[in-house]
């Protein structure tokens, strides 16, 4: 068994930390995982913007090798995994759009497998099991878990948690033994699809979502969001800037790894002060 | 040997005119089995009756054609003449020669023929006719009303003013239904307990009615006029007859839990009365938390009861009975609006449904009338309404219209006002529908005291600084609005009991897709089901306000009425039969039958050396209407409809196609 | 074909809501061409697409089935089986090689008198249009 | 703004109303053609507004969410099309989760601006250079390369300074690398000439592997 | 393949020796070499007479009825369609039934081989081919060219999910779309043609009931069609009693037909029976929106009804 571990572009660009900080989580917990050889860019955020055929077929392809490999797709990338998800309903609710991007592939799709996030997997570990391998406890660290959009909307196919109440990434965060506060703001969007065309905008947004957290008392956010993370990370101006970790960062540092291995060094706002502070790193 | 007598027609000139009678009798003379044929003037007169009656006697007749009107004018008249000379009346067919002939064709070249046509159709039909014996049941007079809210109440009171006998079946310890929680009622303002009450009382003290509270049905078989039903009475632990409801046992009970009246909002103790004004006004132990039955322990209840009343070893009764009529009135309940994430109900405590609110206005609520937000008791000073939470919201709910809410919402605003002078109230609607008299009227009263009525749905709640920031839109400005609340209350939508479809199975009646009971012809027969003998009334059947509920239940009642009035039901003859030696078993026939009349027998027949037992299905008559889309779906051809059957109506194929 | 021909429709009708209409024709004096013969039956859920054939099979030119309105059947829902049946029994009768103007449903109600009349005059054009019926007809 | 003011702002106008009659033919071929780019029940809308109200950037927004459902119910094309609430859209899918009649609003949208493109209307230049700039780029490498992107981007839509000092300290971080192909990329560029109605298709997915029919999952 | 068999044997054998069972419906060798017959076994000692049956297999289903209860049979995904057809027919009851599935391959239909049976001496199954060996040698004819008509619309080869034994073979069939071109066919004539064909076909039948007797559908303890009276159908054998015949069977398996075809193979003079059951079939599936009218299911298709059924009546 195993996993298709599929990256996505930003992962292989701005959101590199949280490539480097997946794959050692996933090694030291011994999830076996190969990436997908040759895949190709799923598409978002422009695809379905273009032509609604080619926000299937894109994604499409990734599915049918993961289906060759006969391995169930993962991807950290929320943004990846919606369109993912997307494809993969589409491709078995619409059987005219199926035939159409099918034939365009040259091949069948079986849709054995539905396509996960690197949480799923996670889950699947188990957060007890995943609470038992962290060595250094993030105590007092106050963290607000931010979902986004894409892990939970639309439910009709990204359906990780409930969409207006969600709280698994809050467990799996407490399994660090850090405390999750209770914030209203964990599923508003960031507007991070608007963050090159509309700067302006997404500031506002991303402020007013970084200052509700603050006002919360958290001391950082967590996402498993890419997009999320780059832009709650360079646009906010608020009075507190917070730090935006990846979950997979503070689970690394949970489980004892180094810093630098999960790039937590090479955030916009200072990742390691917090955390220095605190001496968990 | 079948011996047929004809009687042709006149009808003065009205048949005569157009058609050539006297050809038409001659033919008729010619047909296989026939062997007398007579005209008259008017054959429906009563020298016609009796040269029927006559024929019958002197050819020794055994099946009679009469060529005349439409049998929807006589057939009921020709056959009473038939029986009175001792003709079984199932042996009369009608030849319609005059709505579909004459009447209809000026040519007597073209008329005649096809007059003899009919005639031949009725001689081959009725040669295949055979006696048929109307069986008559029996009518219980004694009707059962499952529920004891408003409709079940007003049910039971116009039939017991009639003079039948009526039981109430009520789950819950007392009757009252969800009106008892109401505060005050829409458009009149009076307060809702003042109506009730006296009529729960006028129930109880009726010799016709008898309430069974803490009571289910469990089980109902038979058919109209005569149901057997299996009653079960819970324990209520309470010797009702000794109990003076002198409320010692109430105060002094140690343990205690959230009160359902008050909807979670109050508590009440472990042996309790749900409010004051309870029907029957006895206390009733609840043995989930009673700690006498969980621990063992205590019993301070029975050692201060000064009557004694209080018996612990009380155990459930099953009662058999027998009732002749039904009346569904089990209501409906509130629509869970969890389901709505985004509104917070449950994490927030300042977000309420509407029905929590009437508890919280009214005198015997937990806040005894003062409205107070469960969170800190605060007094609200703005509250947001938010309309059709669950109604018409498919994604989340239900697409129908709860019907009810726009006008008890204003309602609320209403008393909002009046209870907290300076309090403003923000109403979200998407329609306001206010159909009905003095309806538009009282809303638009909620809009002028100050309401704020917003067009547009609220998209989601959250708590900020003690306030509740509530994000919608109006849609006529066409611009995100925010409210900061100090109370929501969510205009939850009417649903189904959730039990409703179990219900109705035990009924066999059938329900729409949400569970509503469904009534036998949406326009005809509002309170009537497919079950002959069982009658709707009130919010089992759709989304309804009180005076609405109270109609239907008085229509109900008198339908029961008119039933008992008969001293016993004849049963139309014209009935679906099975021949068991074709019948394969398959129950097809059991599935699109409207009437619920077909159930699985089991027969043991020998084949060969050994018995063995099979499978066929079996009419229950009394249920059977007679239309025979059974016979349709019986491939093996074992089923069959008396007075049309398949034999007759193949006859009667070939008899106009010769 | 002599313009006089008249063809021969059996017209299945149920009791409560077409039997009637074609009554209420009657009563109202409303002429229709002689081409009709009225098989009577509780509902439409009573005719069986079988007799249907018997009625060709032994000379008949067309068939009339007619109900109440979907929706209004007195049986409450005899109709919506016919109108299933019916659905694919025609189908099916046209792909045996029917021609499917012989074969007419119609939902008429005890208060259309003249929609019956109607029927069975455009019905009786029709037919007579295209002659006698041929097909699956016994040589009589 | 109220509905009424945008029904003054464009469109052919006899007295300052809007003309519906002229529509008539328009509503529902437009409707459909949204329906069938993935705009879901389009018509079942019945102006609630909850969409909007939940929208986080409609504060941002001439035209509201539910104002621009109501012109493709209308068949007001043009308006719709022109609107620059279909671009200013995050497609966060808030709207869809919380339609009450399961319209799905984000995939209006996108629909919207799937059309407005193959239409050429030209309303925002900036998102009608990102997107050109991004699918080239999947079209030449088969993955998105940000550094590409981010430079290519500014360059189309001329505002280079912006977000300059962000961009340098990524790359210092060695966030943008220079691009990389992948070898299936040529099948890739098969699925953008299919979608231009090109015939080519039964590509092989990588070198040597060819899927069979049969033998799946052996 | 052989193991399958292997598998398949032991089932049977285990299912007599565990008491389970007091007959078996299954395949055996028949005349030919390569053609199977059905077969109903009375003790676990004839196990092994079991085949799976690469050609020519009838559906076992209908065999049920004459076996001894509680029985076993072997179906594939065609015979579990049958065998769950007679179920909701309420003819025989699954707590009866030891039902042991195989997937399958696809079966061989010896009529399709441009060879004679005679000649034939044994078939094999190769992978995407079928090896014919003669006396003469061996001819490779592609599989799908030599599988029965239903096996190219088959519903799924894999095995199906409530048997009480599952047995996997490594190659199974892929689902595939009914095909009813022919229907099409038929359906672009007109109704002069259409009636002229099926004129011509019927006059072909000779009433021998083979395609009822053969049917899964049909089976009822007493057709309605052999009553004297009502007399449904007259013996006499004339043109309109043969379309009589023939409407009224196919309205009686309307919507309840699973599409195995055995009343065309069954068939001595050969009528394009699937022609009319597949048209109801596809009427029934584009009417009312049945996903798959080939699958039984609790409610019969014309037993029921939706109040927004199509409406084309007025």
């Amino acid at each position: 068994m195993g996993y298709a571990y599929y990256p996505g572009c930003s992962l292989h660009g701005t959101a590199k930390e949280y490539d480097m900080s997946s794959r050692a989580c996933l090694d030291f917990l011994g999830i076996e995982y190969r990436e997908l050889p040759d895949w190709s860019c799923c598409g978002a955020s422009s695809a379905h913007s273009v032509d609604h055929t080619l926000a299937v077929s894109l994604p499409a392809r990734n599915l049918i090798l993961a289906e060759q490999m006969n391995l169930p797709l993962m991807t950290p990338c929320t943004a990846c995994y919606s369109r993912l998800r997307g494809a993969h309903h589409a491709l078995r609710s619409d059987p005219g759009l199926a035939r159409k991007v099918l034939t365009a592939l040259g091949s069948e799709y079986k849709g054995r497998y539905e396509p996960l996030s690197i949480l799923d997997v996670l889950y699947q570990y188990g957060p007890e099991a995943v609470g038992e391998k962290v060595t250094k406890k993030l105590k007092e660290l106050k963290v607000a878990c931010y979902y986004g959009c894409l892990l939970l909307r639309p439910p009709e196919y990204a359906d990780f948690d409930d969409p207006e109440n969600p709280g698994k990434m809050e467990r799996l965060v407490e399994t660090t033994g850090a405390r999750a506060v209770d914030w209203p703001h964990r599923t508003e969007c960031c507007g991070a699809s608007l963050s090159l065309s509309d700067t302006k905008l997404v500031v506002s947004l991303a402020t007013f979502i970084v200052d509700m957290a603050a006002r919360h008392g958290a001391e950082c956010i967590v996402t498993a969001c890419p997009m999320c993370q780059a832009n709650l990370d360079m646009r906010q101006r608020g009075r507190t800037k917070l730090p935006v970790y990846y979950v997979t960062e503070l689970l690394g540092l949970a489980f004892g790894l180094e810093p630098k291995r999960l790039g937590l060094t090479t955030h916009m706002v200072n990742a390691m002060g917090l955390l220095r502070a605190k001496q968990l790193a | 040997m079948i011996r047929i007598g004809v009687f042709v027609c006149w009808c003065g000139s009205n048949i005569a005119g157009t058609v050539d009678v006297g050809k038409v009798a001659e033919e008729s003379a010619k047909m296989p089995g026939v062997v007398h044929v007579e005209q008259n003037k008017y054959t429906c007169s009563d020298p016609g009756q009796d040269s029927i009656r006559k024929a019958i006697k002197e050819h020794r007749l055994d099946r009679v054609v009469v060529a005349a009107c439409s049998p929807r004018m006589h057939e009921m008249t020709f056959r009473k003449c038939a029986a009175s000379a001792g003709l079984n009346q199932y042996l009369v067919e009608m030849a319609n020669i005059r709505e579909h002939c004459s009447w209809v064709h000026s040519d007597m070249s073209v008329a005649t023929p096809k007059a003899v046509d009919i005639v031949r159709r009725a001689v081959a039909k009725v040669k295949r006719s055979v006696p048929l014996f109307p069986s008559t049941i029996p009518v219980e007079k004694r009707a059962l009303v499952i529920g004891g809210g408003i409709a079940g109440i007003q049910a039971a009171l116009d039939i017991a003013e009639a003079g039948y006998e009526v039981t109430i079946v009520e789950r819950e310890p007392t009757i009252g239904g969800r009106m008892a929680q109401l505060d005050k009622t829409f458009p009149t303002l009076d307060c809702s307990s003042c109506i009730l009450t006296p009529k729960m009382v006028d129930a109880a003290s009726h010799p016709g009615i008898r309430i069974l509270t803490c009571s289910e049905v469990e089980d109902i078989s038979g058919y109209v006029g005569n149901f057997q039903v299996r009653l079960r009475k819970r324990a209520r632990s309470i010797d009702e007859a000794r109990c003076t409801a002198c409320g010692i046992c109430i105060s002094k009970c140690p343990t205690s839990r959230d009160s359902e009246f008050n909807m979670g909002l109050g508590t009440r103790k472990a042996i309790y009365m749900p409010f004051p004004q309870a029907v029957p006004n006895k206390p009733t132990i609840d043995r989930e938390i009673c700690r006498h039955f969980t621990e063992g322990k205590c019993g301070i209840c029975q050692k201060v009861c000064p009557s004694g009343a209080v018996d612990f070893s009380q155990e459930d009764q099953v009662l058999n009975e027998k009732f002749g009529a039904v009346v569904a009135a089990t209501g409906a309940t509130q629509f869970s609006v969890e389901a709505y994430g985004e509104y917070g109900y449950g994490r927030y405590p300042d977000v309420i449904t509407g029905l929590e609110l009437e508890r919280l206005i009214s005198s015997t609520g937990p806040t005894d009338g003062k409205i107070r937000r469960p969170s800190d008791g605060r007094i609200p000073r703005t509250v947001v309404f938010i309309k059709c939470v669950g109604s018409r919201d498919e994604n989340k709910g239900y697409p129908y219209c709860s019907k009810a809410c726009c006008m008890y919402t204003a309602k609320h605003a209403i008393l909002l006002k009046e209870k907290i002078p300076g309090a403003s109230a923000y109403v979200f609607y998407m329609d306001v529908r206010a159909g009905g008299k003095d309806y538009e009227e009282f809303y638009q009263r909620s809009q002028e005291i100050g309401t704020r009525y917003v067009r547009g749905r609220v998209s989601r709640i959250y708590p900020l600084d003690g306030k509740l920031i509530v994000q919608g839109e109006d849609t006529l400005l066409g611009q995100r609005v925010e409210v900061e609340a100090d109370l929501v209350v969510l205009a939850a939508a009417m649903v189904p009991q959730i039990d409703a479809p179990e219900m109705a199975r035990k009924l066999g009646i059938s329900y729409n897709q949400y569970g509503f009971f469904s009534e036998a012809h949406p326009k005809l027969r509002p309170v009537e089901t497919n079950t002959a003998g069982v009658f709707l009334a009130g919010t089992c059947q759709g989304p309804k306000d009180i005076p609405e509920t109270v109609a239907q239940a008085s229509a109900a009642a008198v339908k029961v009425i008119s039933l008992f009035a008969k001293s016993e039901l004849t049963t139309n003859p014209n009935v679906a039969s099975v021949d068991e030696s074709l019948c394969s078993g398959c129950l097809w026939c059991m599935n699109v039958c409207p009437y619920k009349a077909i159930e699985e027998k089991i027969i043991t027949e020998r084949a060969g050396k050994e018995t063995v037992t099979r499978s066929v299905a079996s009419v229950n008559t009394g249920l059977c209407q007679g239309c025979g889309a059974c016979t349709v779906a019986c491939r093996d051809g074992a089923m069959n409809l008396l007075g049309f059957t398949n034999e007759q109506i193949l006859a009667e194929v070939e008899a106009l196609c010769l | 074909m002599s313009l006089d021909w008249q063809p021969k429709i059996v017209g299945f009708t149920c009791n409560w809501c077409s039997y009637a209409g074609a009554d209420l024709a009657g009563t109202s004096r409303m002429s229709y061409p002689a081409s009709v013969r009225i098989i009577r039956v509780p509902c439409s859920g009573r005719i069986n697409p079988v007799f249907v054939i018997r009625a060709f099979q032994r000379g008949a030119d067309g068939v009339l089935v007619a109900g109440c309105h979907p929706g209004d059947c007195h049986y409450s829902t005899g109709n919506m089986y016919a109108r299933r049946r019916f659905q694919v029994a025609r189908r099916f009768m046209e792909y045996l090689g029917m021609d499917p103007a012989r074969l007419e449903i119609h939902w008429i109600s005890a208060s259309e008198g003249q929609k019956f009349q109607e029927v069975i005059r455009n019905m009786t054009d029709r037919i007579r249009a295209m002659g006698p019926n041929r097909k699956m007809r016994e040589i009589l | 703004m109220c509905l009424l003011k945008i029904l003054k702002t464009k469109g052919k106008r006899r007295m300052n109303y809007l003309n519906l009659s002229r529509h008539e033919g328009e509503w529902l071929p437009f409707a459909q053609a949204v329906e069938a780019e993935g705009g879901k029940k389009v018509l079942s809308c019945y102006q609630c507004g909850k969409c909007s109200a939940g929208c986080p950037v409609s504060f941002a927004m001439e035209e509201q969410p539910h104002q621009v459902i109501r012109m493709v119910q209308l068949g007001l094309s043009d308006r719709a099309l022109n609107s620059p609430t279909i671009w200013r859209c995050a497609g966060c899918f808030t709207c869809t989760t919380r339609c009450p009649r399961g319209v799905d609003i984000a995939g209006v949208m996108s629909a919207l601006r799937v059309i407005a493109l193959a239409r050429n209307v030209r309303t925002s230049r900036r998102a009608q250079a990102f997107h050109k700039v991004f699918l080239s780029l999947i079209k030449r490498y088969g993955r998105i390369n940000e550094f590409e992107l981010v430079v290519r981007y500014k360059l189309a839509s001329m505002n280079l300074f912006q977000d300059l000092d962000l961009g340098l300290r990524m790359f210092m971080q060695g966030k943008l690398k220079p691009p990389r192909g992948i070898a299936g990329v040529r099948q890739l560029r098969s699925l953008f000439r299919h979608e231009k109605g090109g015939k080519r298709s039964g590509l092989r997915l990588l070198p040597g592997l060819q899927l069979t029919r049969h033998r799946e999952g052996v | 393949m052989n193991d399958l068999r292997e598998q398949l044997r032991e089932a049977v054998a285990s299912a007599f020796s565990q008491g389970r069972v007091r007959s078996f419906v299954c395949l055996e060798k028949g005349f030919y070499p390569f053609a199977s017959i059905p077969a109903i076994l009375h003790s676990g000692s004839e196990a092994d007479r079991v085949q799976l049956g690469l050609s020519d297999a009838p559906l076992l289903a209908k065999y049920l009825l004459d076996a001894p209860k509680p029985a076993g049979i072997v179906v594939r995904q065609c015979d579990a369609l049958g065998v769950s057809r007679l179920i909701r027919d309420r003819r025989v009851k699954r707590e009866d039934l030891y039902i042991v599935s195989v997937s399958c391959p696809g079966v061989v239909d010896t009529a399709k081989i441009p060879v004679s049976p005679y000649q034939i001496t044994a078939l094999e199954n190769a992978g995407d081919a079928l090896l014919v060996h003669t006396a003469l040698g061996r001819t490779e004819l592609p599989w799908a060219s030599v599988l029965l008509d239903r096996c190219l619309s088959c519903v799924s080869g894999s095995a199906s999910p409530d048997a009480d034994v599952v047995l996997e073979g490594e190659k199974e069939k892929l689902p595939a779309p009914v095909d009813y071109s022919g229907i099409d066919k038929v359906e672009h004539m007109t109704p002069d043609e259409r009636y002229a064909m099926w004129e011509k076909e019927f006059a072909k039948c000779i009433r021998c009931f083979a395609c009822r007797n053969a049917c899964p559908a049909c089976s009822c303890r007493k057709c309605s069609l052999d009553l004297a009276e009502p007399e449904w159908l007259s013996p006499a054998v004339t043109l309109p009693e043969q379309f009589m015949f023939h409407f009224t069977r196919a309205y009686h398996v309307a919507g309840r037909c699973v599409g195995c075809g055995e009343c065309e193979r069954a068939c001595p003079v050969g009528l394009p029976l699937m022609k009319l059951n597949r048209k109801f079939t596809r009427d029934i599936e584009t009417l009312f929106g049945v996903d798959d009218a080939r699958i039984p299911r609790d409610v019969e298709v014309l037993g029921t009804f939706l109040p927004d059924d199509p409406e084309e009546f007025c």
